[in-house]
């Protein structure tokens, strides 16, 4: 019968669109990473040219997506496809976006091409390029995946990839760096198989029906005894709490960040992050309502001890990449406490984040990394006065940083903002500790920014480069996602907040006794009557206000009870 | 005179069904065939090559009498009631051959080179494989020890068979002390069972504990336990596993890879047949045993490979890992857990003769330059090798994408449906465990510093692969890879051999 | 013509866009004029929208223009739309008028600087932004302009970033004010919270509804913003250091607008602070006289002349502060206009004097300049005794409505007042007569000169309005109160009452002119006349700000830091250490383990009868006998 | 068929105590011929027990499994001597205890 | 009398079996090993289990020691064994308790369990031996029927003997070659 759902639920579109987008968006990576594999060595030039080709196509079709999505069912998976994958054991190969994922599709589709572009390979370039297209293919299946063995299958392959391109490409202590990174992660993961594999069976023995590792109808059907699914949750958070990375299991990350070349940072912190957090949302919140909410307390102490901890810890750092990096415990600590509030502005300020995030510490990375391609030097102490001899990276620079810093009309703002609203509704005294990770923020950002860029630069320092053309438009579509998600968010929350209704709404569903912790909202009553003084101004505040916004969140609701 | 014995005393001579014996007939009639043209034939006329050919082709041969039978639906009574060749036989069976099959090809170069007597050694390993066919297809205790002694035996020969190397001489010797030791036990175990149900053979066996409820336990009991032993220490498991890193170091590195693959498949193929199948009534007696002996396994394998500096020990040790592993799918005692540990050895043999063989291209003169400073820079030297090694390194530490991960998912799918969480979670521990172990590896062919790796590079020309070895590990690369991206289609296979 | 007063902040933010893509191609001066202009155009659009708001019925003085829907997530529904109404207008003419006059005199001052077209980029941003703040329709809004003045702030106190003080100063600003914001955001959230919205129409529509509990905490968590970015005590340590900037910036920004962002928005949430517990204005009275006292104290002893204007700057908003907590709200905002006049001139006026003495800013070598510089000199007197109190000039008229207000909330908060504005009137003539009186301290290689007209014309702007502000709201008669007027749709009558008779406002005055008198000659006593050496007014702790900045400083960088170096270190050590640590206890545990696999096959041997035994006893204890 | 008076048990502990005697033999002596003596000491307390459970069990198999026993005894001598020849040719006189390259 | 009997081949057994494991010369210890068989043969004997103790005589007493003894002449190790010291550390008292544990354990449950035997008695057939053939007869008849692929095993297991009894006694003689490269070589 869920299987029947299941089938009639996803929104089908006419034969005239792509449906095999997905499966496309997710192998074509992967086929020219073959590609390059079978080139000869004797081209070099050609690989970065295979490797752009290819993560652009994927990027072109991730947009094509983003066009062809239903904004109005974003609560419903689209592009929805189903093959069999291992039918002994009930597993397929199930793909499909709403709005949970389809930035983070999007996002990792674009970014990949741009840290092609931004960043040479140091040495060896066809491993290099084919590493990266192994990895995107990964990152994207995760995105996409709709069957739970397929999404762990993604969810570790993606180590594969990052190790060798740490271990080959990175800094420093790469080997160490590379190693603790994927056994930490593997160790995270190891425990969520054989949870996934309970699940699916403890699901098949209360159906009565086969073997299934289908996502939706776990999900929908809600079979497990509180107590195991408890313990599931846990081993569900584990894993993703070590991808996130949570406080005290987040300490793969600075050490993975600062060896890794440019592009296996940005990657790592735009992208692989992501993966834990959607995971907790799709695979936590979605198959869990009853432990999620059981567990909020733990997993928003933890996020916020990981915002004000992740935070100090950065503002220690002498490394600068290393100072992103915890930067990025912290920012992601928000994410799960956004996640975790439970409440609609929570998670779509969380799920928001996460682009966000991808974005300002995507660029932040690649930002370092042109740095230290001029100063062959990450040391914060051996930096200064960078901004008289390069104002155009300094600028870009404090766009970035301000971005991260979570200024307002910039997109980090928006999703903080909506992140502590709604932990300051579900959790008021987390939400006030919370906050203060914006202070912390600042203090770290600011004053690694004064200590590269200002003061006066003297020695080699004197002599950096500016900006250069290329990098100058590999930063362009950052700066212009920094903005236009700071000013006009609302196309983004329009297709991300139908799916996050469904979400609370299936949380609320099957939760006894659980309401979804809002705001004291009362009928907007106001002084409309005194701003009333003209009969456009009625017209104003009528048409704008409340009436267009309740029409959308009707619509939410509604997609909820679909997916309930 | 003999014939009016005869017609006084009518001896009731079992069916043969011909057909069915062909696995155990043709690796036995082709080491014996071997064993006299060599003796009869002048080397001159002969090139050595030639044995390692005609292995490869009785193996195939074999093979192919396996699928014939494997297309017959009916199970096999090929020797009366003594060999039975049911689906999971003949799966154990094409796992045995299969990786003999994927040996062969690699010896002529890897004999010539180390000054190991080919004729002789497949002369050996054909018998070993006709041994581990009879364990496989075991239907009575005796059988199974007797085809347990003659593949141990000749797997004792072929450890020690490099016969200047002193370790090569101690592997023998240590496996032989050791492999008879546990032979007594063995056959204690044999004898108490016998005393407890009055037979050997194992359907009756079955049978008997199925329709009866034993008043008095203790015999059995006492023989399951001893049994285990034996075969615990066929199959590796902690704590009778100690001979198998020393023996898989010493012996010449494709028997290692023989004994990784085949021995270790016909000793679980025995395992099965004893507890899963013959003691399956008593699970509940023998599980929580063979749930500590698999804890054991996994973490001494995956702890010890992980402070290991040599490659070839490491494999070892991964080794011991794996059978703890494939425990796991027999401790679920489940028709599911059967399909699970024939699936892992599927998939653990082709990998374990790939990793070895790749080891034994690189290990020199002597057969002794394994440690993993012989693999430094192995990426720039031999990029391909280096990436074939490298799949098969992640193969085993379980990632997605390889037959490691498809064959891990089982035995846990196995362990998790018995409701054996806790054995799930150790052994998905211990492989993160272990992984640290491959990924040292990784880093020695990868990630060394600039600096020595020029150096070593300089030092250490380009290993020879040579075309059957060249093969072979390509062939397991692919078949690793494929399965990854595939498994239906064996698992359909393990699936049926298992009765499911 | 109030549709279009997105057209106020459009100015401001097409001269920023057109800067930051041509700026540097226009070059100087093009483009500060470009930049002037976009002021201008923003200050006619806010006459404008004045006169079309004056052309409405004073009940119907309120107009919502929403520009577009900005985050609309859940309930939490934030639109880009400007509240229109008599309080934003009046902030945005004056941030439009001062703003557009500063800019024309930054032409002037920023002469020849090498990121000339980079600081009118900032101040065009920045004029942006504080617009926004003003205009803004709800708490998010206003708080997004917050932000960007905020930024706009360190940037510009950053500008010349070359020198690490002023680096750290700008980022001293920055964090400073986000110890504000923490409040700030708290408090929209718990408004959002309780009322399900942050629109400020929403908010003062339902704020009766609000529990005073629920009112006290947003109105306390609000002021904890407005002190940080108004620089209240504690949080004031900022604005000092602030003068980093260049002078039109500390003019504008850290004199005329941002700094009086807090008192806005304290004035704009009046409704909020009706509700809430008769406590909280208490607070927001005491602190701001505490703010102004002490700040007055310290400006007594400064000898940088930016730096007693930073500190009368921090005692003026503790006056705004105090007429907040007093429910003054019309004096309040007319004190802040009136400030913003005199403030910016002398301001300005020092930016001309430190630019005729090449940089310097110590007043203990300048004196006499008088003579060289008739027209600066001439302002700045206009602007001293505006501030110091003396009628009929706009200060005296602003600080006096504050004190009487004072009065009637408790005379202890008048007493305070009015100690302040002797002190006031005493160090502003101590900087007047150590400026342009006395005799020259100078070296001899400097040249005082009056500055070009560019510079001059805002300066004598700024004194007439100075002299002619007072005149918005006069106390004599109701008719006079025309600030008080025109504000009363913003202030939903929440405009606390004066209850003294006239004879006593009158009193009052004449004790404040009396104070201001008794600070001037006090100073022509020590300054002018030497009765007094200077020493023995000029505490050492006053001219340290009475050591409120060094102790946080020093807890900032002692405590505060090992604190902070404690946690890295935990993180490294335990934290990471235990993650090396299982990986070493692993590597440890195989190790050992390694021991038993001897090499003799007789321990392996044993082992496996051992292990023998163990399984033994274990089928031993399932057996059945 | 009478037992003789003697039950099965009798022949199970005997083997028994011969099982350990030869297990602990192998434990102790440095020997290889002599541990291989040791095994051989193992493998005939099988056979008692097979003899005697086949006496019990009034059954032919024990018996059987001894002649099986017998067999892999030989073969097991064979390869076990022919391994000390072959390690004595590369080291004299070598004790199960010298044998010890491979450890770890 | 049989009790008897039993009595005197267990104590000939058992102090033949400490002897091999007590002598500290490897011929004694053969010796001692001739002695235990014997033993054991007698209670072969005890059991009507004749054509066993026959082949347990010859093969095992007269073969195989004899085997021993020759390797231990050829090797010339037949000088004694210091007994007295224990080079691995805690071997001997580690043995000695794993011994007792087993004769603990394994004794407990067979002598406890020895009596299920009457429950299983085959009553006549081929292989019951209170039946009329002789127990060589008997044997055969099992052998070649029921075991008849047993006995076909032992060829290969023989055959695996020869072959590395063979290989493992030829010298290795070249240090370049292998030992077939006699055959590769040319």
């Amino acid at each position: 019968m869920a299987a029947a759902v299941l089938a009639s639920e996803p929104v089908m579109y006419s034969s005239s669109s792509f449906v095999a987008a997905l499966t496309v968006l997710v192998l074509v990576p992967a086929a020219g990473a073959l590609v390059l594999l079978a080139m000869p060595r004797t081209r070099p030039d050609l690989f970065k040219l295979v490797a752009l080709a290819a993560s652009t196509v994927s990027a072109v079709l991730a947009v094509w997506v983003l066009a062809e999505f239903d904004a109005g069912s974003a609560a419903s998976f689209q592009f929805w496809q189903q093959y069999e994958w291992i039918t002994g054991w009930g597993v397929s190969w199930q793909v499909g976006v709403d709005g949970l994922s389809l930035f983070l599709v999007v996002m990792t589709a674009l970014i990949f091409p741009l840290a092609i572009v931004g960043v040479d390979a140091e040495h060896s370039p066809k491993p290099y390029y084919a590493w990266m297209l192994v990895l995107e293919a990964g990152c994207l299946g995760t995105f996409v995946a709709l069957d739970l063995i397929m999404f762990f299958v993604f969810f570790e392959i993606v180590l594969v990839p990052m190790y060798f391109l740490i271990g080959g490409w990175g800094h420093g202590r790469r080997a160490y760096a590379a190693t603790k990174f994927f056994l930490f992660t593997m160790f995270g993961s190891a425990l969520m198989l054989v949870a996934i594999v309970a699940l699916a069976f403890l699901h098949s023995s209360a159906s009565g029906a086969g073997v299934t590792f289908d996502l939706t109808a776990i999900a929908t059907n809600q079979l497990l005894a509180t107590n195991t699914a408890r313990w599931l949750f846990l081993a569900f958070a584990l894993a993703f709490a070590v991808k996130v990375p949570l406080f005290p299991v987040h300490t793969w990350l600075p050490d993975a960040h600062t060896n890794a070349p440019t592009a296996g940072s940005v990657i790592l912190a735009a992208v692989m992050l992501k993966l834990g957090t959607y995971g907790l949302v799709r695979f936590g919140l979605y198959l869990f309502p009853e432990a999620s909410v059981h567990f909020a307390p733990l997993m928003i102490t933890l996020g916020v001890i990981g915002i004000i901890y992740g935070a100090i810890a950065a503002a220690m750092q002498r490394d600068l990449k290393r100072l992103v990096a915890y930067s990025s415990v912290a920012h992601l600590g928000f994410i799960v406490i956004g996640t975790f509030a439970l409440n609609t502005e929570g998670l779509t300020g969380g799920v928001l984040q996460m682009v966000n995030h991808g974005v300002s510490t995507g660029a932040l990375f690649l930002l370092v990394g042109m740095i230290y391609e001029r100063r062959h030097t990450r040391e914060i102490s051996e930096l200064g006065g960078l901004q008289k001899p390069a104002p155009l990276l300094a600028a870009v620079f404090m766009v970035v940083m301000l971005s991260s810093v979570g200024l307002p009309g910039l997109n980090g703002f928006v999703g903080e903002l909506l992140v502590l609203l709604g932990a300051f509704n579900a959790h008021r005294w987390w939400a006030v500790v919370a906050a203060a990770g914006v202070i912390l923020a600042a203090v770290y950002l600011l004053w690694a920014y004064q200590r590269v860029f200002h003061g006066p630069a003297s020695g080699a320092n004197a002599e950096t480069p500016d900006l250069r053309w290329r990098e100058g438009l590999v930063m362009a579509p950052f700066l212009a996602a920094i903005v236009f998600m700071g000013v006009y968010p609302k196309p983004v929350i329009d297709r991300v907040e139908p799916a996050v209704d469904a979400i609370i709404a299936h949380v609320e569903d099957n939760v006894a006794g659980f309401a979804e912790p809002v705001a004291n909202v009362q009928p907007p009553v106001s002084l409309e009557d005194l701003a009333r003084s003209t009969g456009e101004a009625d017209h104003n505040g009528a048409g704008n206000g409340a009436g267009e916004h309740n029409g959308g969140y009707g619509g939410g609701a509604e997609h909820g009870e679909g997916d309930g | 005179m003999m014939g009016a014995l005869l017609a006084q005393l009518p001896v009731q001579t079992p069916d043969v069904d011909w057909t069915g014996l062909l696995p155990v007939l043709l690796p036995s009639a082709g080491a014996l065939v071997l064993l006299m043209v060599r003796s009869l034939v002048p080397s001159r006329v002969m090139p050595a090559v030639l044995d390692a050919v005609w292995t490869f082709a009785v193996a195939v041969a074999s093979l192919v009498s396996v699928v014939v039978l494997w297309q017959r639906d009916a199970e096999v009574q090929a020797f009366g009631s003594q060999l039975v060749m049911d689906g999971m036989a003949l799966f154990v069976t094409a796992v045995v051959l299969g990786s003999v099959a994927l040996v062969a090809p690699t010896l002529p170069r890897y004999c010539k080179r180390v000054g190991v007597a080919s004729a002789e050694l497949c002369v050996l390993i054909l018998l070993a494989a006709a041994g581990a066919v009879v364990m496989a297809g075991a239907a009575d205790l005796i059988v199974l020890f007797l085809g347990l002694e003659t593949m141990s035996i000749a797997a004792y020969v072929m450890a020690a068979l490099n016969l200047r190397r002193l370790e090569s001489l101690e592997a023998g010797l240590k496996y032989f002390v050791l492999g008879a030791f546990s032979t007594a036990f063995l056959l204690f175990g044999i004898a108490l069972v016998y005393g407890a149900t009055g037979t050997t053979s194992l359907d009756e066996i079955g049978r008997h504990l199925d329709t009866f409820i034993l008043l008095r336990d203790g015999m059995l009991l006492a023989g399951s336990a001893m049994l285990l032993v034996g075969l615990g220490f066929k199959v590796a498991a902690a704590p009778f596993h100690a001979w198998a890193p020393d023996t898989y170091v010493g012996a010449p590195t494709p028997v290692t890879a023989l004994m990784a693959s085949a021995v270790k498949a016909a000793g679980f193929a025995a395992l099965i047949r004893v507890f899963v199948e013959a003691l399956g009534t008593r699970a509940d007696d023998w599980r929580p045993a063979v749930f500590a002996l698999a804890c054991a396994t996994l973490a001494v394998g995956s702890v010890l490979a992980a402070v290991q500096s040599d490659a070839k020990r490491i494999l070892a040790y991964s080794s011991v890992s794996h059978a703890g592993f494939i425990l796991v799918g027999v401790q679920a005692a489940s028709d599911s857990g059967v399909a699970a540990v024939l699936f892992y050895l599927a998939v653990y043999a082709v990998i374990a003769v790939g990793s070895f063989t790749v080891v034994a291209v690189l290990s020199g003169q002597r057969d002794d330059r394994t440690g993993l400073d012989t693999l430094a820079g192995l990426s720039s030297r031999r990029p391909a090798l280096a990436l074939g090694l490298t799949i098969l390194l992640l193969a085993q530490a379980g990632v997605p994408f390889t037959s490691g991960f498809v064959a891990k998912f089982s035995v846990i799918a196995a362990a998790v449906e018995a409701r054996s969480y806790w054995l799930a979670v150790v052994a998905m521990v211990s492989a993160v465990v272990a992984a640290f172990a491959y990924l040292r590896v990784v880093v020695a062919m990868y990630f060394r510093d600039s600096g020595d790796e020029a150096e070593t590079a300089a030092e250490a020309p380009k290993p020879a692969i040579g075309l059957g070895a060249g093969a072979v590990i390509v062939a397991a690369v692919l078949f690793t890879v494929a399965l990854g991206v595939v498994p239906g289609v064996l698992e359909s296979l393990t699936s049926t051999a298992a009765g499911l | 013509m109030l549709e279009a007063a997105w057209l106020i902040c459009a100015f401001p933010l097409a001269g920023f866009a057109v800067l930051l893509a041509l700026g540097r191609r226009l070059g100087e001066p093009r483009a500060g004029w470009v930049a002037t202009l976009a002021m201008a155009g923003s200050f006619v659009c806010s006459l404008a929208v004045f006169a079309s708001l004056m052309g409405r019925d004073p009940a119907e003085r309120r107009f919502v223009v929403t520009l577009f829907e900005w985050v609309p997530a859940g309930d939490f529904s934030v639109d880009a739309g400007l509240l229109v109404d008599p309080l934003s207008v009046t902030m945005a003419l004056f941030v439009t008028g001062v703003g557009a006059l500063i800019h024309l005199y930054a032409v002037g001052y920023m002469h020849g600087d090498g990121d000339f077209s980079k600081f009118f980029v900032y101040l065009n941003l920045f004029a942006f932004s504080m617009l926004v703040l003003v205009l803004g329709d709800s708490l998010a809004l206003t708080f997004l302009g917050w932000e960007g003045v905020g930024v706009c702030s360190y940037l510009l106190i950053s500008f010349w970033f070359t020198d690490e003080a002023n680096a750290t100063a700008g980022k001293k600003a920055f964090i400073t004010n986000r110890v504000g914001d923490w409040g700030f955001m708290l408090a929209m959230f718990w408004a959002f919270g309780a009322l399900g919205s942050v629109r400020y129409l929403d908010l003062f529509g339902q704020a009766d509804s609000l529990s005073s509990t629920t009112a006290t905490a947003i109105v306390i968590l609000l002021f904890l913003g407005a002190a940080g970015k108004s620089a209240q005590l504690p949080l004031y340590i900022w604005l000092p250091d602030a003068m980093a900037g260049p002078t039109p910036v500390s003019a504008l920004i850290h004199a005329a607008t941002m700094v009086t962002a807090g008192v806005y928005l304290m004035v704009r949430v009046n409704p909020l602070i009706a509700v809430a517990d008769a406590w909280a204005p208490d607070v927001i009275a005491w602190v701001g006289v505490a703010t102004a006292l002490f700040a007055a104290g310290a400006a007594m002893a400064q000898n940088d002349i930016k730096k007693v204007l930073a500190y009368s700057t921090i005692s003026q908003l503790g006056y705004m502060m105090l007429a907040v907590g007093t429910g003054a709200y019309v004096a309040a905002i007319f004190h802040m206009v009136t400030h913003a006049f005199f403030k910016a001139l002398l301001f300005l006026g020092s930016g001309s004097v430190i630019h005729a003495l090449d940089g310097d800013q110590d007043m203990r070598r300048y004196g006499a300049l008088r003579a060289a510089m008739p027209v600066t000199a001439v302002t700045f007197i206009v602007g001293w005794l505006a501030i110091a109190g003396v009628p009929p000039l706009a200060g005296f008229w602003s600080k006096d409505e504050i004190l009487a207000y004072a009065w009637d909330a408790s005379p202890a908060l008048w007493v305070v007042g009015i100690v302040t504005a002797v002190l006031t009137a005493f160090y502003m003539s101590r900087l007047v007569f150590m400026t342009f009186y006395g005799e020259a301290r100078y070296g001899t290689e400097v040249h005082p000169h009056e500055p070009s007209r560019l510079m001059t014309a805002p300066l004598v702007a700024l004194a007439a309005a100075a002299v002619v502000a007072g005149g918005l709201n006069l106390p004599f008669t109701k008719d006079l109160h025309f600030l008080g007027a025109w504000l009363e749709p913003s202030l939903f009558a929440n405009e606390a009452h004066l209850s003294l008779g006239a004879g006593a406002q009158w009193l009052l005055a004449l004790v404040s002119m009396a104070g201001a008198a008794i600070g001037i000659a006090g100073a022509v006593a020590v300054y002018l006349q030497h009765r007094l050496p200077a020493s023995r007014v000029e505490w050492p702790a006053a001219a340290r700000a009475f050591y409120v900045d060094e102790t946080w400083t020093r807890f900032v960088g002692g405590p505060g830091r090992r604190a902070f170096e404690g946690v890295a270190a935990f993180d490294a050590n335990v934290v990471d250490g235990a993650v090396d640590g299982v990986g070493r206890s692993v590597r440890a545990g195989g190790t050992l383990l390694r021991r038993v696999q001897t090499g003799f096959v007789r321990s392996y041997a044993l082992l496996t009868a051992a292990g023998a035994v163990a399984l033994l006893v274990w089928f031993l204890v399932r057996t059945s006998f | 068929m009478d037992l003789a008076g003697l039950s099965v048990g009798w022949y199970l502990a005997l083997s028994v105590v011969l099982f350990a005697i030869g297990g602990v033999g192998l434990l102790v002596r440095r020997n290889p011929l002599v541990m291989f003596m040791c095994v051989e000491l193992m493998l005939n307390a099988v056979n008692v027990a097979f003899v005697a459970l086949g006496a019990g069990l009034n059954d032919v198999g024990g018996q059987v499994a001894v002649f099986f026993v017998l067999v892999v005894a030989a073969t097991e001598v064979v390869i076990g001597l022919a391994l000390v020849v072959a390690i004595n040719r590369r080291r004299s006189g070598a004790t199960a205890d010298d044998v010890s390259l491979l450890k770890g | 009398m049989a009790e008897a009997v039993f009595a005197v081949a267990a104590v000939l057994m058992l102090a033949g079996a400490v002897g091999v494991v007590a002598s500290r010369n490897p011929v004694h210890a053969a010796l001692f090993l001739v002695q235990t068989l014997v033993g054991v043969a007698v209670l072969f004997v005890l059991n009507d289990a004749h054509f066993l103790a026959a082949v347990q005589v010859v093969v095992y007493a007269g073969a195989i020691v004899i085997l021993f003894l020759f390797v231990i002449m050829l090797l010339g190790v037949d000088k004694a064994e210091e007994l007295s010291i224990e080079p691995i550390f805690g071997q001997r008292p580690l043995a000695a308790v794993v011994g007792a544990a087993l004769v603990a354990v394994l004794g407990t449950v067979v002598v406890t369990g020895a009596d299920v035997l009457t429950g299983l008695r085959r009553a006549g057939g081929d292989r019951a031996l209170d039946g009329d053939a002789t127990d060589i007869e008997r044997m055969g008849r099992v052998l070649f029927s029921e075991f008849a692929f047993a006995v076909e095993i032992t060829a290969a297991l023989l055959t695996v003997a020869v072959v590395g009894a063979v290989i493992l006694t030829r010298r290795a003689s070249r240090s370049d070659g292998s030992a077939t490269a006699d055959t590769a070589a040319s």
